[in-house]
């Protein structure tokens, strides 16, 4: 497992992982948990995993890159997570993201977010990932089966049903 | 007053425009979006594109200074 | 990993199973989603993990019994899952809970939701967890540290912050 | 019309009764509330008892017919 980033926020347990090849939500999810030491005191854990599919606006897609702004992409996700904590009372918040050359059902995205009670864990996690999809500074390159290359113009709006 | 601005273009962009990044020495005081014209003669900034400053969003108008980081980019599309 | 019941809901992959015990969310999550046979298609999976936590209002906890009503319990369950599928375009659902004696730190439930666009696994999520809540029967009887045993009265809402 | 109905119990009410089910034959019509009654003589239902009828939430009114299962039990507190 090899990553790119990684800090740990102050004060609360937090963490924001780029990942550029190797991203296994699961065994990352569960390596934080059992490094927080927070046994007893999370009643509630919510858990997001965005994947590559293999259609995309009525097309097959057989890749996608990942590009991000280094620096940047980190700075806007610890700044997402710290909102998020000021509104809902979470324990621990770990968010990690693919970068680089990914293949269909490959994940993309982990947003755990560890609270003592359920109503927090949903909306933080909802909230940051709603906030990471439109200010995290990521951009996906798709290629379709046909060998064509497009870019992802833009996110829709994860509330609003399509 | 001379200052130095580095500026970054991502994605879709920086495949338009042909190029990541450069340096550019300008004089002051300018503005985020006079950054753009001054790099980019002739070509006017996409109504889509989003500007940062020292890695955090910023309103075009916003005036740089010496050793500022200024980049522009298309909507976001991660996660 | 045993399970006291195991059934496929008709026409989409939707499965509920009650654990009397070695209940591992992570792994039964996995499982289910390698078995599932979703790769490229699903591109956001919600999941919800219900803790044991070693207080509760206000006191310390050291053993928790969940009794349940065998038959009724799955058949409310099932009830959820099939209402949550009416609602939002959900591939699949898994949806794990404990029985027994547990002790803090034991997961007790696992809601995961397998989705094409995030806004239906996270609604689907959120609707089946409450509803869970609501309207299974699961009952908790809780043991002090002090050795007093005293049932669970009630559950919140977990739409609304306390 | 004689019947035969399985009565349960379940957590808190179960242990304030003492039993956890048993089987009655009674003579319909009769609702699930009457159930109670004839169960539990001289024992008013808790008002925050819930009814369920061959494993589904009913109204107490609801009537029971030869072979059901009424189930009563305290608000759930699963998950």
């Amino acid at each position: 497992m090899k990553w790119l980033f990684f800090r740990q926020l102050q004060g609360v347990e937090m963490a924001v992982k780029l990942y550029a090849q190797g991203f296994e939500p699961l065994q990352i999810f569960h390596e934080h948990q059992q490094q927080a030491g927070m046994a007893g005191q999370f009643g509630a854990t919510s858990i997001f995993i965005g994947t590559m599919r293999d259609m995309n606006a009525g097309d097959e897609v057989k890749a996608m890159t990942l590009e991000h702004y280094p620096g940047m992409t980190e700075k806007q996700l610890e700044k997402i997570i710290s909102e998020a904590s000021q509104k809902w009372q979470v324990l621990d918040v770990l968010v990690a993201h693919r970068v680089g050359e990914i293949l269909p059902n490959d994940p993309i995205v982990l947003v755990a977010v560890w609270a003592s009670h359920r109503g927090d864990a949903y909306d933080a996690n909802r909230y940051i990932m709603e906030a990471l999809k439109s200010s995290a500074p990521f951009w996906k390159k798709e290629r379709l089966v046909s060998d064509q290359e497009r870019w992802v113009e833009k996110n829709t709006d994860g509330y609003n049903k399509l | 007053m001379l200052m130095s601005i580095k500026v970054r273009y991502f994605a879709s962009l920086k495949e338009k425009l042909g190029r990541a990044e450069h340096v550019m020495d300008v004089t002051g005081p300018v503005t985020v979006a006079e950054i753009w014209t001054l790099a980019n003669p002739g070509t006017a900034m996409p109504d889509n594109i989003i500007s940062a400053l020292n890695m955090e969003y910023v309103d075009s108008q916003q005036s740089v200074k010496e050793g500022d980081e200024v980049a522009f980019f298309p909507p976001v599309t991660g996660g």
